[in-house]
């Protein structure tokens, strides 16, 4: 072997490199960038980035029950969840206030997982930067509740999946309403 | 055509006539003078702009990117936005420094840089000073800018830029002689040390296509690499090492001299490897100063290649090529050039080819160390072991 | 940076003055908030101390006040290059520790994960090592186009691209489907063409061979005694790899060889890692032909991924360990039988291999140190937990 | 090009290479003064210089106004039109020599950073020698038939003409130089090489 073959041949594979950057496409060997806020890569259907609330039709509507679960077993402990109550102090199932602080949220999707009632999923949006941390990245019920066609929208899949199953639990229900109610009138009510 | 070729030397002509007309005679001296180095001040910085662009297109697609792209089309104002920041940029000068010493390392680098301008002949009768000593000229200057990468080193009362300053100063010294040795065939068959005659004297082929040319030219060339602190050589400024070594405390305008310091002297280094080797401004069809300017940026593409392709060496084996390897291949390379001199026709290429490559086996040879050694590589899976060569 | 000077000793006149130098925190090149304290009499290195703990961020402690479950997140924190692996080593010690069972599938899927992360980790250490080295970002920038697209698969599979927080005890988080093992096929099949070209571009590269032939070697007895493990000890020769000596999940079931080097320096380091992505790929082909539909979690472990709280494993202890990347990877676990580990361990590569770098910088040059410290393969996330 | 007139003298003289024309002896006497001024500039520098090397108290420094001497007396060289000199002053004193002088200084790194004192006990004896050089220096400068100014500008003293004088006339003292700095090596070698200790 001369002295050098190896260093001209690193030379050759750096320009062929140079070379295929100008025609091929690029999981052959072309260009790889992608020129971002222009283009982007479409995002996969699994991504999460932060958590988002889930309401059906109208943001009054919303599922989250303020049972406080992913609150608790939220790793860094980003989300605080105040219950709602009524005039007489009764607590109710719905948050008062749900706030999520996004800057020391770390994405791994724990809420999402625990959550009994099908409420906060990981969002898709990622630009979120902002110049205060305190006052921008800091959501409040208002800016984390999101319908569920938006959910639809970003993740089909696991949003049908998610509808299918609140469905049938809701015919079940009422299966088990309709059931509950029947025996009530045939049989007479028992003794207390 | 003689137009095109001689565009620039009509235009100055063109320009003394007018002032002529108007003005006393020794207004028009002056204005001669005037009017070669305010071409040169204009072309240097214009080069090194226009560079650092080139260069990070290039290091971009060989790595399969893009590039800069967004000032402009194709990026093509990024030098001018990069030298609106390196302007606006604060000027930090360190608490322990030596004021003076920090101030004018970037003034001085410069200076040899754009001197060095003065003798390259961009094109026929384009050289601003033929001087009869140009080629010596050149090397004396450019020895210079060590003492300014002294200055920066010694300056900036920082360990990274006091290792980096040694390194430079070891470097430039080492090199400087085979880059020197190398020249000395050329000037030997030129018999002379102008660019301009030594360009007139490659009229019957570039000095290149002989075995004491291409020796000589590669040598020169490498030299010339390792002059400018260009990778594989750049381990003054070896980023992963010393941090930036002799300009790490430097930020705005004093940086920027610095870089344009290192890209003039690339494409001084480059033109010079073309008047000496590659026959200059010669070249069919097209003017001369295109000619010259495409045999030097294609210089330049190699050592922006280099960059994209290379790591680089280590101090050690840096000082061992230039003293075990170049010096010695230099050396033998002058003995060729005189045998090639003395000896008739076909005779010349056997016995030069003769005496060069089996030298440059013998040094290959004498320099195991520098040689990848060979190794075997067991793969073992439980019980039975397998062998594969690397 | 001070400016105290160490004085040698020596008497002699012709002695040159030693130099202190801090290399980082704030270095180019030394992988993150990590500092060498090196002595150098001119460029050779007379002494070097390692100054750690700039990242420490007490994982240990807060895994130990967070349930089982929810530590399996912190874990992709550890070593951010190969959170799949982290995943593992942690979800192996709690089936240990809970005795849980994990269905076949969840097991193929474990191992494509787990090499495919091998490959991710060796291209791109490659490729900063020869940045350390000093090639202008190309070597890496390669590797960088291998690894987005391993990259993207596992964004397409767990949500994240480095933050994977995939595995479960007991599975995985959610099944592969059929379109991305595709993608995966295609990835190993095109992984060796890829390999190929790396090493056209580097294995016979004089400058690569002199700059790390014989430069930071590692004798086998004291990587031994170092307890050094993964490629670096391997390059010295040592027979020691976690997946053939523990057979954790199913390995037994996979061909593979384990390459050894020759002399254990930066070189055969190097080189080792390289035969070692063959001989991932060998083993994700073979993981992509085995894998069978089925279940990719245990019906069991669901209950308790809902109600994390409610997982209490046994009193007990337990170690589990995975060949990650970049050396042993183990997890050592004592419960108390309640909802968070009592005690909880990281035995991090990272910082067991970084053990012997100042026998290895010694009498080299700075230069040297560098790639040294680039060839043991360090991530800082993991050296300081 | 017919249309451009060349009907400038300077102009022609200037583009054509030609020596200038005798009209033009106002404009050379005047570029003559400027060139003398600059000349003398340059050498007022040098002696500013070498006054600096001996009094500046960081080494460094005085190292640096060393180079400054180096360079103003290859501008000396260059006014006396021997260019090649001039460049091989340069190339070796300042490219080399300076170069290696200031590598010293850099690596006994106390030296660098002290303020040194110029002046000892030495210093009535040195004032003597000097002066007594000086006598001896303006001595022969006198005493010297030095040619009249006019022919003396025009001894060629080109490469070719060194190179020769090398070869022929001055071929001994020229290879007994080159000797002494084979030995002068050879020394430093031995010198700094260091004892193995077993």
């Amino acid at each position: 072997m001369i002295f050098g073959s190896g260093i001209i041949r690193g030379m050759f594979v750096t320009l062929k490199n140079f070379a295929t950057s100008y025609f091929r496409k690029p999981d052959e060997g072309g260009l790889f960038t992608v020129e971002y806020p222009e283009k982007r890569i479409p995002l996969k259907e699994r991504f999460r980035s932060f958590p988002f609330l889930v309401y059906d039709g109208t943001p009054e509507n919303l599922r989250c029950t303020a049972c406080d679960i992913c609150a608790r077993e939220c790793p860094p402990k980003c989300i605080y969840v105040v219950r709602a109550a009524d005039q007489d102090g009764r607590p109710l199932r719905r948050p008062a206030a749900f706030t999520i602080d996004y800057s020391v949220c770390m994405n791994c999707g724990m809420c999402e997982e625990v959550c009994p009632f099908d409420s906060i999923f990981m969002d898709h949006e990622f630009e979120i930067a902002s110049q205060d941390r305190y006052r921008e990245l800091v959501y409040t019920l208002t800016k984390l509740l999101k319908s569920n066609e938006y959910f639809n929208n970003i993740r089909p899949r696991d949003a049908q999946a998610v509808d299918k199953k609140r469905r049938e639990a809701e015919e079940k229900k009422k299966l088990a309403a309709a059931q509950a109610a029947k025996p009530k009138l045939d049989e007479p009510p028992k003794p207390v | 055509m003689e137009y095109l070729d001689q565009l620039f030397v009509f235009a100055k002509r063109l320009m003394l006539d007018l002032l002529a007309r108007f003005l006393p005679d020794w207004i028009v001296l002056v204005a001669s003078m005037v009017i070669s180095i305010v071409a040169i001040l204009i072309f240097a910085p214009l080069t090194m702009m226009y560079l650092t662009l080139l260069e990070r297109k290039v290091v971009g697609r060989i790595q399969n990117r893009i590039g800069p792209n967004r000032v402009g089309k194709f990026g093509l104002l990024q030098p001018i936005a990069d030298g609106i920041k390196m302007l606006t940029k604060e000027d930090i000068v360190p608490f322990q420094a030596d004021p003076v010493l920090h101030f004018l390392a970037p003034v001085i680098i410069v200076m040899p840089a754009l001197l060095i301008f003065a003798v390259i002949p961009f094109g026929r009768g384009m050289t601003a000073v033929d001087l009869n000593i140009g080629i010596l000229y050149f090397i004396a200057v450019s020895s210079i800018s060590t003492i300014a990468i002294f200055m920066a080193s010694w300056g900036s009362r920082n360990k990274f830029s006091l290792l980096g300053g040694m390194r430079t100063v070891a470097q430039m010294i080492s090199y400087e002689v085979p880059m020197v040795l190398s020249v000395v065939p050329v000037i030997l068959v030129a018999e002379t040390l102008s660019t301009n005659a030594i360009i007139e004297a490659q009229s019957a082929g570039w000095f290149v296509w002989t075995p004491w040319g291409l020796a000589g030219f590669l040598i020169f060339f490498l030299c010339a690499v390792a002059e400018c602190n260009r990778s594989p050589f750049d381990i003054p400024e070896a980023e992963s090492e010393i941090v930036a070594g002799f300009h790490t405390e430097y930020s705005g305008i004093k940086f920027a001299l610095f870089y344009m310091a290192e890209f003039i002297s690339v494409f001084a280094v480059s033109a010079l490897a073309v008047t000496l080797f590659l026959g200059g401004w010669k070249g069919p069809w097209l003017p001369s100063w295109l000619w010259f300017l495409l045999k030097a940026y294609a210089l330049i593409g190699v050592m922006f290649w280099f960059r994209g392709t290379l790591p680089r060496f280590r101090v050690d084996q840096l000082m061992g090529l230039a003293w075990k390897f170049l010096l010695p291949l230099a050396l033998i390379n002058i003995f060729v050039v005189g045998f090639w001199y003395f000896s008739p026709g076909l005779w010349k290429w056997v016995g030069s080819l003769g005496i060069l490559g089996p030298s440059f086996w013998i040094f290959t040879k004498l320099n195991r160390s520098y040689v990848p050694e060979n190794r075997v590589y067991r793969l073992a899976e439980d019980e039975n072991n397998e062998t594969v060569g690397a | 940076m001070d400016e105290k000077t160490v004085t040698v000793q020596d008497t002699n006149p012709m002695d040159t003055e030693t130099l202190e130098v801090n290399f980082g925190p704030q270095h180019p090149s030394t992988h993150g908030v990590f500092r060498m304290n090196i002595v150098l009499d001119g460029e050779t290195i007379v002494s070097v101390k390692p100054v750690m703990g700039y990242l420490h961020r007490n994982h240990e402690q807060i895994a130990e006040n967070l349930t089982y479950a929810a530590v399996m997140p912190y874990t992709d924190r550890l070593d951010y290059f190969n959170s799949m692996a982290n995943n593992f080593g942690y979800a192996l010690a709690v089936e240990k520790l809970a005795r849980i069972e994990v269905p076949e599938r969840a097991q193929y899927i474990r191992v494509i994960m787990a090499e495919l992360t091998r490959l991710v980790n060796h291209v791109s250490v490659i490729g900063f090592l020869l940045n350390d080295l000093g090639a202008f970002f190309t070597p890496v920038l390669y590797a960088f186009r291998e690894r987005e697209k391993i990259l993207d698969i596992f964004e397409a599979i767990s949500g994240s691209r480095m933050m994977c927080n995939y595995f479960r005890f007991g599975g995985v988080k959610r099944d592969v489907s059929d379109a991305d093992l595709e993608q995966i096929r295609k990835i190993v099949q095109k992984f060796p063409a890829f390999l190929d070209e790396f090493e056209a571009l580097l294995t016979k590269n004089e400058i690569l061979c002199m700059r790390c032939q014989n430069v930071g070697v590692l004798p086998p007895d004291l990587a031994v005694n170092a307890s050094i493990t993964g490629p670096v000890l391997r390059a010295s020769g040592v027979n020691y790899d976690i997946r053939k000596v523990d057979r954790y999940s199913i390995y037994e079931r996979f061909s593979f060889r384990i390459p050894l080097g020759d002399k254990g320096d930066v070189y055969d380091r190097y080189y080792v890692r390289i035969l070692e992505m063959r001989e991932s790929v060998k083993i994700l082909e073979q993981a992509l032909k085995g894998i069978r539909p089925g279940e990719f979690i245990h019906p069991k472990s669901t209950s308790f991924l809902k109600l994390p709280r409610n997982f209490k494993p046994p009193v007990g202890e337990a170690y589990g360990r995975v060949e990650s990347p970049k050396g042993e990877l183990g997890y050592y676990l004592v419960s108390d039988g309640t909802p968070q580990p009592w005690r909880y361990h990281v035995r991090s590569p990272s910082l067991i291999n970084l053990t012997v770098l100042e026998d290895l910088c010694v009498g080299h040059k700075v230069a040297d140190a560098i790639i040294i410290l680039g060839s043991i393969d360090i991530i800082l996330g993991e050296l300081d937990r | 090009m017919g249309a451009i007139s060349t009907n400038n003298r300077v102009g022609s003289a200037i583009l054509h290479g030609r020596n200038c024309v005798p009209t033009l002896k106002d404009v050379m006497a005047f570029l003559e003064t400027l060139i003398k001024i600059a000349v003398y500039a340059v050498m007022a520098v040098t002696i500013v210089a070498a006054i600096g090397v001996v009094t500046l108290h960081n080494l460094f420094h005085s190292a640096l106004a060393l180079v400054g001497v180096l360079l103003g007396i290859a501008g000396v060289y260059l006014a006396l039109q021997a260019d090649f000199l001039a460049g091989i002053q340069v190339l070796i004193y300042v490219g080399a020599v300076m170069t290696l002088v200031i590598y010293a200084i850099m690596l006994t790194q106390r030296l660098g950073d002290k303020n040194i004192p110029q002046t000892n006990r030495q210093g009535f004896a040195a004032a003597i020698v000097t002066l007594l050089l000086l006598y001896l220096l303006i001595g022969t400068v006198c005493r010297t038939p030095w040619l009249a100014n006019p022919p003396a500008r025009h001894i060629p003293a080109s490469a070719l003409d060194l190179g020769q004088a090398l070869m022929t006339t001055y071929v001994f003292p020229f290879e007994a130089i080159s000797v002494i700095l084979i030995a002068a090596l050879i020394g430093a070698i031995v010198i700094a090489k260091k004892e193995r200790e077993p």
